[in-house]
């Protein structure tokens, strides 16, 4: 439509896409998307969807692109078209803080450690894959959302949680979390970009070369500008961008 | 928890957001249920009639509804359709109504073809009840075959299918989360999303839940009355 | 349909089958007889008994199930005393028994509803006619109501078996990896939504059409008039 | 008089047993008949089939005029010919069930108004006086507010015949209509349906009851094993059995007395 | 001779309606009583109270020894002393009901069996054997596999009465067991019936064939408008009415012929 840039978002993800109860969108992506529609001189509008949507509605013309946290994976990439990645959230592991694994210092160590333990993470992420691949010893529980995830590492269904920084931010704060910690080995995508993938970028529908320039130039950019580190300090307290290569 | 309750309804305006998608949820589940039951009252006599060809046919369709997700007959209708009729549209320049008034249309479709597959089972099994004496002596006394079912076989079966029919409104009335795949706020998506962002999912499930429960407290009154009504001249038992 | 997509998913897919399975056979085992208690318990004489089955029924048919499974797996894992108690924690503790008891709750409260009204529009007579005889309370039920009953409800009973079929898959929401589990997996790691969810949705149905086909066949086994 | 009847060479097979053999008689305008024969032998199938409630394998039933045949295909299915007729014949067919059949979600007076009101189209008003005036003819009037689970069984089969009374029917068929009435209303029945032959109605008429059949009746048709043996005025069948069949079923029929009174006018004839 | 049953001040009321008002009988070890009256005067009401079918407003029951009785309290309900008795009660209590009431899922063979093997304990072969002796007596045991809708009126009712039969019970209530037979079969249940009561068997019946009752019976009792009205043996009440009631009921009851008798031996008594 003319003017008008249609972005689909899940709308209840913490700190990425938070619908309010009004409908306005707010949070991380919505920033990002905020920053395109501002280079690309058009109107943003937010349409949101359950995750499971997004993708047809997208390729039903419901909206133009998709700007959810999006992981980049060579999987996916035979689905829909990505924009360049723009940034990347760092993983931690959390335990009890009376966990023999609280003080491991490197991802080998965990490796080792971690057998046999029951693990948590949430279902499809690309960090599922990511211990699926690198830990088949560990017995793996998928979670549809991250207050779930934790609400069970609360009640010792599961010794470890696996997941990205922002989460833990939240949870370590609350009573619950008090008696956990992250074990202090900071995973990122470059760590293992066959399954983690390279980053968060904005899906759109396949073949649409026009406005994958579009969105990749403004998005350049903001990464170049510092608007994309503004945001990631603003929501992660923590700058998450990833360089774009020219 | 009462202040984060507080806190989280009204300061921040949750509670509103709720009512609406109950609204949603509401006009979806009963003009979805209505449609649905008009539509299986007919197939479901011609189930019981056992009309060669259009009785396998209503088989088939009830089998198959009943047999896949529900989430599948909605994916298919929508997505299977919205871009046929977005071209329409376009074309005569409704664009906007459209994509503001077609998820609402396939929403209320789709949930009245999923209720319909299950009313009409639901009444065909009744209508199987209904003991064939009292359909002779109404045929033997010439009613014409409209009245004999609108005042013998119907009141009759109705009676045998009421605790059908409220479980299949019950089924319904929170089958319409369904509809929140096409974008469509209902109360389940609209707890969702707070349950998601607020990080409170405790607080909003259950106010979901006592929504849900609210709304069938008043339509399991309407069923009781209409028990009692249906039962009499059955006795008391 | 990407045949690569298809050749990837169908055998995770049909891991997940297993668990739907078990959790819907267990469903409808469990479920069936304890909703017929409940229905029973709901036309009994005695006011609490009765007032029990019809809370009961109202609460577990009146809310979403998604709701009932959250709080039965994450809710009552917060009361200390459960997750202490050996016995309770066993049930609730692991994802698939908790899933098998929330489908067994559900599909109980459902059940009760239709054997309910089928009880109450067996005809008096032929009640009477088995009490007559001095027949035990269990006799004139396993002989007479409810083989009346059960061919009065079967229609809508099917319904409800296909539901429990269906409704399993809410146990992908607490951890157990069934159909829906792999299918939302697969999902988010391909983007091939439509793809994958046909096949999930062909995988249910099939079960689901042995299911009513069976029930259908009974049906007919069953009926006597006409 | 005109002939109202013409049942021809009715047949009905359930499965391989044949219940009805060929049945042929006739009934003209305001006469009374009535089929005896022993339990089973084919009665209630007879009346069902006159009225196409039961589907007959073949034969042919007119009725006023009209016929509708049924034969035998090559498939071994009954085909009926001109079953568009069937409605009309209903309406002018009354037929009171052996087992009443009362709608129990009706009062008495709506179990008797339904048909007058949607099948005759009479006024909510005229057809409550038309079902009144009927349920008074039998003693049931004053029930008119019951639903049927509340009254006797008598008091049922009552409603049941008011119920066909009501509608004035050409021809009534009634199926024991007296088998639960106590002697005194059996009088009042008799009473009432010689009223209406007398009006000009026909009426078809299974009972038990030899006394009650041979007063209210200007022909009687025996049955035996769906095969119509006799069929006389009740003098001539009680006088002279012409089967075997017949001979036997009167002999446990009559009491003492009345057998006495039987065996001697056959021997005078004999 | 052993006292079986005994009544005493049965009452029983619908709503604000009396059906049964106060009535008292016993009966003997052996004995056969008709209950005679006219449609409506409570007589189906009076064995269903017997055996609890239905709760008698008040009264006490007593059966072999056992006594169960009913009180009205204060807030107007009826409450049963000795409710545990009522299983025990029907065990030896038979009731062939004026419906039928057959079991539509089973077959004429399974509709006998069942109470024999679950309330009496039999095993099933000897279920059947039991069975299938019950249902020769009244001609029904070559219709074993059929079921119940593929009978006829008066099959039905055989069944039903071989079903109760089968059980060989102490005290037998047969509501109208004879409504829908031909008089050759009533003949055969009479016969039946006098077995059973030489075998020691008491018999309680209700029916509108005077003669039936007159030749089965050692008493009859006539109620009227739910009283007890007479209570004789029934040449006694033949002969006799009590009350204005039973002479009216009796005058429509008998044929002319019979009346004349009736008559005659009346005027030499008067
Ligand atoms: N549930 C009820 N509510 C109100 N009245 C009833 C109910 N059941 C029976 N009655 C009335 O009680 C009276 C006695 O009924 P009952 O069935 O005992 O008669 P009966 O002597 O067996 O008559 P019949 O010979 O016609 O079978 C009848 O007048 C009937 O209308
Ligand atoms: N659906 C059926 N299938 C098989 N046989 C049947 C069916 N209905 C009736 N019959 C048989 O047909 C015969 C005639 O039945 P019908 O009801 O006409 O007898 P009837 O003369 O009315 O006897 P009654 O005086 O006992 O009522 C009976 O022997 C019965 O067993
Ligand atoms: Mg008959
Ligand atoms: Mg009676």
């Amino acid at each position: 439509k003319d003017g008008v840039l249609r972005i689909g978002t899940e709308g209840d993800a913490p700190k990425f896409s938070m619908a309010d109860p009004s409908g306005n969108v707010t949070g991380f992506d919505a920033d990002i998307a905020n920053g395109i529609c501002a280079e690309l001189k058009l109107k943003c509008e937010f349409v949101v969807q359950t995750f499971s949507s997004l993708v047809p509605s997208m390729d039903s013309d419901r909206f133009d692109v998709i700007i959810s946290g999006l992981g980049i994976t060579a999987e996916r990439q035979k689905k829909i078209d990505y924009s360049i990645p723009y940034a990347t959230t760092p993983l931690y592991f959390v335990v009890a803080k009376d966990s023999p694994l609280a003080g491991l210092k490197s991802l080998p160590e965990i490796e080792k450690a971690i057998e046999g333990k029951s693990v948590g993470v949430a279902t499809g992420t690309t960090y599922a894959k990511f211990i699926e691949k690198r830990m088949p010893g560990v017995e793996l529980k998928t979670y549809d959302a991250v207050t779930q995830q934790t609400a069970d590492l609360a009640s010792g269904r599961i010794d470890v949680a696996f997941g990205d920084s922002p989460t833990w931010m939240d949870f370590l704060a609350t009573p619950d979390g008090a008696n956990f910690a992250k074990i202090d080995v900071r995973i990122m995508a470059m760590d293992a970009p066959d399954v983690l993938g390279h980053g968060m970028g904005i899906g759109m529908r396949k073949g649409n070369t026009e406005l994958k320039a579009k969105v990749d130039a403004a998005l350049c950019k903001m990464v170049d500008d510092g608007k994309v580190k503004e945001a990631s300090m603003q929501w992660f307290q923590d700058d998450y961008t990833i360089p774009c290569k020219k | 928890m009462l202040a984060e309750f507080w806190i989280l309804m009204v300061e921040r305006g949750w509670a509103l957001a709720l009512l609406r998608g109950s609204a949603v949820t509401i006009a979806i589940g009963l003009l979805g249920m209505f449609l649905g039951f008009v539509v299986a009252t007919p197939l479901a006599v011609l189930r019981w009639q056992k009309v060669a060809v259009v009785s396998q046919l209503v088989d088939s369709y009830s089998i198959v509804v009943r047999g896949v997700p529900g989430l599948l007959v909605i994916y298919l209708l929508f997505f299977g359709s919205v871009d046929m009729v977005k071209t329409v549209a376009t074309a005569f320049g409704y664009q906007d109504s459209v994509d503001n008034a077609y998820p609402y249309i396939v929403g209320v479709i789709a949930i009245a073809a999923i209720s319909c597959a299950y009313s009409i089972e639901v009444i065909r099994g009744a209508l199987q009840a209904v003991p064939y004496g009292l359909l002779e002596a109404a045929k033997s006394l010439a009613l014409p075959t409209g009245i004999t079912f609108s005042r013998i076989t119907f009141p009759l079966a109705l009676r045998l299918a009421l605790g059908g029919i409220n479980n299949v409104w019950q089924m319904t009335i929170k089958d319409t989360s369904l509809i929140s795949v096409i974008g469509l706020q209902e109360l389940m998506r609209t707890a969702a999303i707070g349950a998601g962002i607020t990080r409170s999912p405790f607080i909003f499930y259950c106010i979901a839940a006592a929504l849900f429960f609210g709304m069938t407290a008043v339509s399991q009154t309407l069923f009781s009355r209409a028990e009692r009504a249906l039962n009499r001249g059955f006795g008391a038992r | 349909m990407n045949l690569d997509i298809v050749t990837y998913a169908i055998p995770f897919l049909l891991v997940g089958a297993k668990t739907t399975l078990l959790i819907a056979l267990f469903g409808i085992v469990l479920g069936f007889p304890f909703g017929i208690v409940v229905g029973l318990g709901r036309g009994s004489k005695n006011r609490v008994l009765r007032n029990i089955c019809d809370s009961y029924c109202a609460i577990f048919r009146g809310t979403p199930m998604l709701v009932q499974i959250f709080i039965i797996y994450y809710g009552l894992a917060q009361v200390s005393f459960i997750r202490h108690n050996p016995v309770l924690w066993w049930l609730i503790g692991e994802g698939l028994n908790a899933a098998i008891l929330a489908v067994v709750l559900n599909t109980g409260a459902y059940t009760a509803e239709i054997f309910r009204t089928a009880f109450l529009s067996l005809p008096k007579g032929l009640i009477e006619a088995a009490e007559a005889c001095g027949m035990s309370p269990w006799h004139v039920f396993t002989r007479v109501k409810f083989p009346l009953a059960l061919r009065q409800a079967l229609p809508a009973y099917s319904s409800e078996a296909a539901i429990v079929v269906k409704e399993s898959s809410l146990a992908s929401t607490i951890t157990v990896l069934e159909i829906t589990g792999y299918a939302k997996r697969l999902m988010s790691e391909t983007f091939a939504i439509m793809d994958i969810f046909i096949i999930t949705a062909a995988l249910y149905l099939a079960m689901n059409v042995v299911a009513l086909t069976a029930l259908k066949l009974l049906e007919r086994r069953l009926s006597f008039v006409r | 008089m005109n002939e109202v009847l013409k049942v021809h060479e009715l047949t009905k097979a359930f499965g391989s047993t044949n219940v009805l053999d060929g049945i042929s008689f006739r009934m003209k305008e305001g006469e009374v008949i009535s089929l005896i024969g022993s339990s089973g032998c084919g009665k209630s199938t007879a009346l069902r089939c006159i009225n196409f409630l039961e589907t007959p394998t073949s034969g042919q039933i007119e009725f006023l005029g009209q016929e509708i045949s049924v034969s035998c295909n090559k498939r071994g299915e009954s085909e009926i010919v001109n079953a568009s007729y069937i409605r009309a014949f209903r309406q002018r067919i009354g037929m009171v069930f052996q087992n009443f059949n009362l709608w129990p979600h009706r009062t008495v007076l709506g179990n008797v108004t339904v048909a007058l009101v949607y099948a005759l189209k009479m006024t909510r008003k005229e057809a409550e006086e038309v079902a009144l005036s009927a349920l008074s003819k039998v003693g049931m009037a004053s029930f008119r507010d019951r639903y049927p689970h509340q009254l006797s069984g008598g008091q049922q089969q009552r409603v049941a015949f008011a119920r066909v009374l009501a509608m004035r029917p050409k021809l009534m068929l009634c199926d024991e209509p007296t088998s639960a009435l106590d002697p005194e209303l059996v009088g009042e029945v008799l009473k009432v349906i010689r009223t209406l032959a007398e009006e000009g109605a026909t009426i078809l008429l299974v009972t038990h009851e030899m006394r009650f059949a041979r007063d209210v009746s200007n022909r009687m048709i025996f049955l035996q094993e769906g095969r119509l043996e006799q069929d006389d005025t009740p003098e001539e069948l009680l006088r002279n059995p012409a089967t075997e069949g017949v001979k036997r079923f009167l002999s446990n029929v009559m009491p003492a007395s009345a057998q006495r009174r039987l065996a001697t006018t056959t021997t005078i004839k004999g």
